[in-house]
C-alpha cells in the first residue's frame, strides 16, 4: 500500500485519462445510436442489418481494433483518439439495439393516441417516442458505460495512458499492489458512473417508476 | 353534421373492412356504433378525423369533405376518447389533459386554468392533477381521456369503447357521468362499443354493425327492441332463445322480473 | 498514409519523449526528459509507447522525436539484412540505417540484451555453460517473448547458428519480468530470455549462458532522434547522459523497481540524475 | 490497401494452416478455451440465476454483483492471476469465467422472471411440487432467454480469449495478435482478428438456430437480457 | 361440503384481507363470491387448496382441516380454473388439460383418451388438441382451463372470475355452458365474480363481500333482490337510485320492459 502513497500522482493522472475516455465514447455511441435505432425500429429491414452489422463489429476483438486502426483511417499510432474511434463502434454496436428495443417499446396504442391528438411527425418523435424510449435507453447507456470503462483498460497495450496502464506495468515489475489498485479503481469508476446513470435516469425520468404496469394494464 | 357517403375501406392486405356504408350522424346527439369484435366499428369511427382514409367513398363534416382538411388540425379539432384511455404515461394528468392546447400554442398559464377547470367537469379531483397516468385507478384515467378530449371544447367527440376496461361497477358510474355531461354540453358523440346493453343505454341512435360494416339495423333503443329488423338483429340483442323476454314472480310480496332463463333482472314497479 | 497530427507536432519546439512499454526503457526515457528539462528544453513524457513496432512509427510519423533505444535491435528492426553484432560495428552501421531525418547519438556503455538463463540446478546437472551446451539437453523448453521466436537472435538464430533442435517456445510477455522468473524456478521452463540487467538474475544465482558465436547483438543504450530536434544543446546533454549511464546503473535502477518498493520510474530517474549531478 | 491484401495473403497462405502454429489447431485450442469457459461459468452462475429466479430471493445482490462483475477489467484479472500461478490455463480460465459469469447469470435470473407469475401460480395450483415448477413450467419457458446468455457469454469470451496469450501457456487465435503486434507484422494481427470474427458469426449462427428451433411453437417471449 | 371457521387472512405487509369469515358451502351446488375490486373473493377461493394460508381458523373439507393434508395432492385433488385461464404457453391443449393425471401418474395412453373426452364435454372441438394456447380464442382458452379443472373428475370446483376476460357475447355462451355442465354434474362449485348479473344467474347461493372478506349477505338471488340486507347491498345489487326497478311501456304493440333511466332491457311476456 506504500506503493499506492508514492504514486497518487501517476495513479490519479491515470484514473482522469481513464474518465475522459470512457465517457467520450459512451456519450458519442448513445448519440449517434439513438437516430440509428430509430430507424431500425420503423424499418424491419434496417433493423435486421443494424443488428447483424453490430454483432459483427461487437466481436472484433479490442486490441486488434485499437492497433489497426491507424492503418485503416490514418491516425496517429499513441493517438487516444483510436481508443476512442474503437469504443465509439462498440458502444454504437451495443446502443443501437437498445435504442431499437427502446422505441420498439413504446405502447402502439400510446403513439396512435399522439397522433390522434394532433401531434406532428417530429413533435411525436421528439415529445413522444424518445422520453417514452428513456427507461430501455437508460439500461443500454449503463450497460455501455459499465463496459465501456472495463474495455478502455486494453487501450494501454497500444501506449495509451488511463488506468490499464497500472496492468501493463504492473506485470513487469511483479507488482501486485498496483494491478489490485487497477482493478479496484476500474471498478469503482464503473459503478460510481453508472451510479450516476442511476440518478440522471430518476431526475430525468421521474414517471418510468411503475410505467411497467400501466403497460401490463393496457396490454 | 357528420355524414358517411358509400364509404368503403380495404386494408393493404386486401381485406375489406368496410364497403359502401352510409349514415348520417345529426348533431348534438349521441349515437351508437354497435357489433361484435372486427365489424368495422373502430375503422368507421377513425375515419373521422382521418386516423383511418377511407378507399372509397367520403366522410364529410358539415358538409365539408375530411379529406380536404389538414389532418393534424382536424384531429385537434375533434376529441377523441380511446380505448384503454390513450394517456402519454410520461406526462402529468395535467399535462395530459393540457396536450391539444399546449399544442395549438395556448399559453402555459391559460392551459393550466382550462385544464383544471376540465377535471373538475368530468368529476376529478384537482388534487390528481401532477400524478402520472400509472398512479391513477383505470375509472380516474377514463376520465382524464374524457376530459382531454373535451378541453378544446370540440364540437364533436370520437369514443372507441372508452369504458372497456374497467370494472363493471366502475363503468356504470361512467356511463352515467357521460349520460350527465351530455345534457349538459350536448356535443355530438359518436360512441363505439360491443356491449348491447351499453348501446341502449346512451345512445339516441343505435347502429347495429354486422361484418364488415354492414348496416344491420338503425334506429332509436325502443324502436330496435320492439322491431327487430331481421333474425341477426334479434339474435344481436338477445331476443332470440327469450333472453330478453321477461316474466314477473311473486317472491315475499314483491315482483320481481324474471328472464327466460329463470335469473332475476329486477323489481316491478308502478 | 497522411497523417493529420504530422505537421503540427513537427512544427512545435517540444520534445516529445516516447519509450518501449517496459520499465527499463521507461526509466530511461524519465532520464532523458528531466535532463533536458533542467536545461530549459520544452519536453513532453509519452513514455510506454507499447512495443517497437509501435513506437519507431510513432516517431516517423512526427507523435514522438525520441526515443531510448537498444543499439543491436534497432538496427535489426531498421535493416533486418544487417549483420554487425560487435558495438561500434552496429553504431556505424546505425548511422545509415536511421529513417531520413532521424539520427542516432552517441551509444553509452550502459548495455541490456536478451541472455538465456538456467538454474544453476540445471546447469550442473547438464553441464551448462554456454548456449551450444544446450544441444546436449535433448527437448528443453524456453520462455521468452513472443517476438523470441521469430527473431534472429531468437529461435530461429539457435537454430541455424547453434544447431539447437526440438526447442519448445513458451510465450511469455513480460520481457524477462516476474512470470518468466517464476516460470523458470519452478520448472515450467528450462531456459529463460531474461534482459541482461534484470536484477533476478543475480538475486537468484542464475548461470547466464556465455555466447560464444555473438548470436545476441551488442545492445548498447542509444537514443534515436529526429534531426529537427536535435540542436547542439539537445545533442550535448543527451550525451552527457549516455557518457554517465552505466550497465551497473541500470541494474540498480531495475532493482530498486522491481524490489520491494516498486520505485516509478519517474523517480528513478530523478535520483539518478541527481546522483550523478545533472540536478 | 495493402494491409487487407496483405492480410488476404496471410490467410490464404498454407503455411499458416498446417502443424501446431496453424490456423486450425489455433483455432481448436481457442475453441477449448471457449468451452471450458463456459462450462465452468455455466455450472457456477446457472444453478446460482435458477435459485435467484425462482425464489426472488437476493437478487438485488445479484444484480450489484453482476454490475460489478461486468466492470472487471479482464486484463487486469488476467495479469494479476497469472503473477500467483504458474504456465498454465488458470488465469485464462479465472479472467474468461468472470466475463461469462454476468449474462448468464441474468439470463437465468431473466429468463425466469420472465416466466408470467400467473403460469407459475397455474403450475402451483394444478398440484406440481417445487422441482416440477422449476423443470417443467419455468426453465422450458425460460429457455430463449437461458440460450440467450450462452450466446451472449460466449460471444464475449471469443472476441476476448484473444487476451489469452498475454500470460505464459495459452495460445488460441490471440497468438495471432499478440504475436504479429510484437514483431509488427499486421497483416497477421488484421487475419488472427478475421478468424476470431468468422468464428464468433458462425458460433452466433448456431446459436440463432437453437434460439429459433426452441421457440418456434411457442408464445412469443421478449428475447432481451 | 366446505366450512370457513372463523377464517383471517393477514398478508405479509400487515394487509387484513379476509377476518373472522364464516361459511358453509352445501355440497352439490354452486355457491358464488360476488363482490368489487380487492375484497377478498380470490384470497378466500384460495384457501381452498391451500394456495393461501389462512393466519387465523380453519377451512374444512368434509370436515376434515385442509391444513392437515399435502398441499400437493390436495390441490390434484381440487379443480381450479383461474381468472384469464392460467394454461401452461409451452404445452399443447391436450397436454395442459391432462396435466393434473400425468401427474398423478396415469399413463400416456390413458390421460390422452381421458383429455378428449374431457375436450368434447366443454365443447371444444377435439381438432384443436395439437394447438398451443396462443392459437385459441380467449373463449376457448377458458373452455381448456375448464376441461383441465374436471379432467380428474375433482368433487370441488373452483372458478376464479373464469370468464372476466372474454367478450359479453362468448360470456354468455361460456355461463351457458356452466350451467348444462353442472346440470350433468353436480359438482360442489366455488365461483368468484364481481359482476352481480353474473352472481345471480349461477348461483344456488351467493354470497355478497364487502371490503375485509365481510359477508354483507348470503342467500339465493332472488331472496337477495326481494329482501336486501343492507343499504350496501341495495346499492350493489342496483336497487339504489332505480338501477333495478322497472316499468313497462307499450311500444308498437309490444310491452317494452324499461328501467328507471329510461333505458330499454327487455320485452315482457305472459
Ligand atoms: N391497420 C389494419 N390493417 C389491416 N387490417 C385491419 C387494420 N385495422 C383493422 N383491420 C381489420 O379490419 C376489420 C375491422 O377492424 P376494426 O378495428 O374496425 O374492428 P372493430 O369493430 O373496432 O373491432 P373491436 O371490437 O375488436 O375493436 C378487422 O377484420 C380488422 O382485422
Ligand atoms: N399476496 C398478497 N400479499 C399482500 N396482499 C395481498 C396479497 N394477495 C391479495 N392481497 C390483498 O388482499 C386483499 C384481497 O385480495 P383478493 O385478491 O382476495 O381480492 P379479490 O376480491 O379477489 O379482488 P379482485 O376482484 O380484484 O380479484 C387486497 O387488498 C389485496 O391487495
Ligand atoms: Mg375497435
Ligand atoms: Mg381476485
Amino acid at each position: 500500500m506504500r506503493w499506492i502513497g508514492n504514486n497518487t500522482d501517476l495513479i490519479l493522472g491515470y484514473l482522469a485519462s481513464h474518465v475522459w475516455l470512457s465517457i467520450v465514447p459512451t456519450v458519442l455511441g448513445f448519440l449517434l445510436a439513438l437516430p440509428i435505432g430509430w430507424w431500425a425500429n420503423r424499418v424491419p429491414a434496417v433493423r435486421g442489418v443494424v443488428l447483424s452489422v453490430g454483432n459483427v463489429l461487437y466481436t472484433i476483438p479490442s486490441l486488434a481494433f485499437i492497433l489497426i486502426l491507424p492503418g485503416v483511417i490514418g491516425t496517429g499510432f499513441l493517438d487516444p483518439l483510436n481508443i476512442v474511434i474503437a469504443l465509439t463502434v462498440y458502444a454504437v454496436a451495443v446502443m443501437a439495439r437498445f435504442a431499437s428495443d427502446g422505441f420498439a417499446s413504446v405502447s402502439p396504442a400510446v403513439l396512435d393516441s399522439a397522433r390522434a391528438s394532433g401531434f406532428g411527425a417530429a413533435g411525436l418523435a421528439l415529445r413522444v417516442e424518445l422520453p417514452l424510449a428513456g427507461p430501455v435507453l437508460l439500461a443500454g447507456l449503463r450497460v455501455v458505460s459499465v463496459s465501456t470503462v472495463s474495455l478502455v483498460s486494453v487501450g494501454a497495450l497500444a501506449g495509451v495512458d488511463n488506468l490499464g496502464r497500472l496492468f501493463t506495468e504492473g506485470v513487469f515489475t511483479g507488482n501486485t499492489a498496483e494491478i489490485l489498485t487497477g482493478i479496484v479503481l476500474v471498478v469503482a469508476l464503473a459503478l460510481v458512473l453508472d451510479l450516476l446513470l442511476v440518478i440522471a435516469g430518476r431526475a430525468l425520468l421521474p414517471w418510468s417508476a411503475g410505467a411497467r404496469r400501466v403497460r401490463g394494464g393496457v396490454a | 353534421m357528420i355524414e358517411y357517403r358509400s364509404v368503403g375501406k380495404t386494408f393493404s392486405g386486401g381485406n375489406a373492412a368496410v364497403a359502401d356504408f352510409d349514415l348520417v350522424i345529426p348533431s348534438h346527439t349521441t349515437t351508437v356504433f354497435v357489433g361484435s369484435s372486427g365489424c368495422g366499428k373502430t375503422t368507421l369511427l377513425r375515419m373521422v378525423n382521418r386516423m383511418v382514409e377511407p378507399t372509397s367513398g367520403q366522410v364529410l363534416i358539415d358538409d365539408v369533405d375530411v379529406a380536404s382538411r389538414n389532418p393534424v388540425e382536424l384531429r385537434r379539432s375533434i376529441g377523441y376518447v380511446m380505448q384503454a384511455s390513450g394517456l402519454l404515461p410520461h406526462r402529468s394528468v395535467l399535462d395530459n389533459v393540457g396536450t391539444v392546447l399546449r399544442l395549438q400554442g395556448v399559453s402555459r398559464a391559460e392551459t393550466r386554468r382550462r385544464s383544471l377547470e376540465l377535471m373538475e367537469t368530468v368529476g376529478l379531483d384537482t388534487a390528481l392533477a401532477d400524478r402520472y397516468p400509472h398512479q391513477l385507478s383505470g375509472g380516474q384515467q377514463q376520465r382524464v381521456g374524457v376530459a382531454r378530449a373535451l378541453v378544446t371544447d370540440p364540437n364533436i367527440l370520437l369514443m372507441d369503447e372508452p369504458f372497456g376496461a374497467v370494472d363493471p361497477i366502475v363503468r356504470d358510474e361512467l356511463q352515467a357521468e357521460l349520460l350527465r355531461l351530455q345534457r349538459e354540453l350536448g356535443k355530438t358523440i359518436v360512441f363505439v362499443t360491443h356491449d348491447i346493453d351499453e348501446a341502449f343505454l346512451l345512445g339516441d341512435q343505435v347502429v347495429i354493425l354486422a361484418k364488415g360494416g354492414q348496416r344491420a339495423q338503425v334506429g332509436t333503443p325502443a324502436d330496435i327492441l320492439a322491431a327487430p329488423a331481421n333474425d341477426f338483429v334479434r339474435s344481436f340483442v338477445g331476443l332470440d332463445k327469450g333472453g330478453r323476454e321477461l316474466h314477473v314472480e311473486e317472491r315475499d310480496g314483491v315482483q320481481v322480473v324474471v328472464d327466460a332463463q329463470g335469473r332475476a333482472t329486477g323489481v316491478l314497479k308502478g | 498514409g497522411g497523417d493529420p497530427t504530422e505537421g503540427e507536432a513537427a512544427a512545435s519546439d517540444t520534445i516529445v519523449v516516447g519509450s518501449a512499454s517496459f520499465p527499463e526503457a521507461q526509466i530511461i526515457a524519465e532520464i532523458y526528459v528531466q535532463a533536458l528539462d533542467a536545461e530549459g528544453i520544452k519536453v513532453e513524457s509519452k513514455t510506454g509507447s507499447g512495443p517497437r513496432e509501435t513506437y519507431i512509427p510513432a516517431l516517423t510519423n512526427g507523435e514522438l522525436d525520441l526515443v531510448p533505444e537498444y543499439s543491436g535491435n534497432l538496427l535489426s528492426y531498421l535493416d533486418p539484412e544487417a549483420t554487425a553484432t560487435g558495438p561500434d560495428e552496429i553504431v556505424t552501421a546505425l548511422a545509415d540505417a536511421a529513417p531520413d531525418g532521424y539520427e542516432v547519438l552517441d551509444p553509452a556503455p550502459a548495455e541490456d540484451k536478451d541472455s538465456l538463463n538456467v538454474t544453476p540446478e540445471f546447469a550442473e546437472a547438464n553441464g551448462l555453460t554456454t548456449i551450444a551446451d544446450l544441444s546436449k539437453v535433448p527437448g528443453f523448453s524456453l520462455g521468452a517473448n513472443p517476438e523470441f521466436a521469430e527473431r534472429d537472435y531468437g529461435i530461429p538464430g539457435l537454430e541455424s547458428v547453434y544447431g539447437l533442435t526440438g526447442i519448445e517456445f513458451v510465450s511469455i510477455p513480460d520481457g524477462g519480468g516476474p512470470e518468466t522468473l517464476q516460470s523458470l524456478l519452478s520448472g515450467d521452463i528450462d531456459v529463460a530470455d531474461i534482459y541482461s540487467t534484470t536484477p533476478s538474475i543475480v538475486e537468484n544465482d542464475l548461470v547466464t549462458l556465455e555466447d560464444p558465436e555473438n548470436l545476441i547483438a551488442a545492445q548498447n543504450i542509444i537514443p534515436l532522434i529526429n534531426s529537427d530536434k536535435a540542436t547542439d544543446e539537445v545533442k550535448e546533454i543527451l550525451n552527457k547522459v549516455s557518457a554517465e549511464l552505466t550497465t551497473e546503473d541500470l541494474l540498480d535502477l531495475n532493482a530498486q523497481n522491481q524490489g520491494p518498493d516498486k520505485t516509478a520510474p519517474k523517480d528513478l530517474a530523478k535520483q539518478w540524475l541527481t546522483d550523478k549531478g545533472f540536478l | 490497401m495493402s494491409v487487407a491484401s496483405d492480410s488476404w495473403d496471410w490467410l490464404t497462405d498454407s503455411a499458416n494452416w498446417s502443424g501446431d502454429a496453424g490456423i486450425p489447431h489455433r483455432t481448436l485450442e481457442h475453441l477449448q478455451y471457449t468451452g471450458l469457459t463456459i462450462a465452468i461459468a455455466a455450472v457456477i452462475a446457472i444453478p446460482l440465476g435458477l435459485y435467484i429466479g425462482h425464489t426472488g430471493r437476493f437478487r438485488g445482490l445479484a444484480v450489484a454483483s453482476t454490475g460489478a462483475l461486468r466492470a472487471l477489467p479482464t486484463l487486469g484479472v488476467l495479469t494479476l492471476v497469472s503473477l500467483n500461478t504458474g504456465i498454465n490455463l488458470t488465469a485464462t480460465l479465472v479472467a474468461l469465467v468472470l466475463l461469462a459469469i454476468p449474462p448468464l447469470l441474468a439470463g437465468a435470473y431473466a429468463g425466469l422472471e420472465s416466466v408470467d407469475p400467473a403460469t407459475v401460480d397455474a403450475a402451483r395450483a394444478v398440484g406440481m411440487t417445487h422441482w416440477q415448477v422449476l423443470w417443467r413450467v419455468e426453465v422450458p419457458l425460460a429457455f430463449p432467454l437461458l440460450v440467450g446468455g450462452f450466446r451472449s457469454a460466449t460471444l464475449q469470451v471469443i472476441a476476448t480469449a484473444t487476451i489469452a496469450p498475454q500470460v505464459p501457456g495459452p495460445g488460441g487465435l490471440g497468438v495471432y495478435l499478440l504475436g504479429g503486434l510484437a514483431v509488427g507484422d499486421y497483416p497477421r494481427v488484421v487475419g488472427g482478428a478475421v478468424i476470431v470474427i468468422v468464428l464468433a458469426l458462425v458460433v452466433d449462427l448456431l446459436f440463432a438456430v437453437v434460439q429459433r428451433l426452441t421457440t418456434r411453437r411457442r408464445v412469443s417471449t421478449p428475447d432481451r437480457v
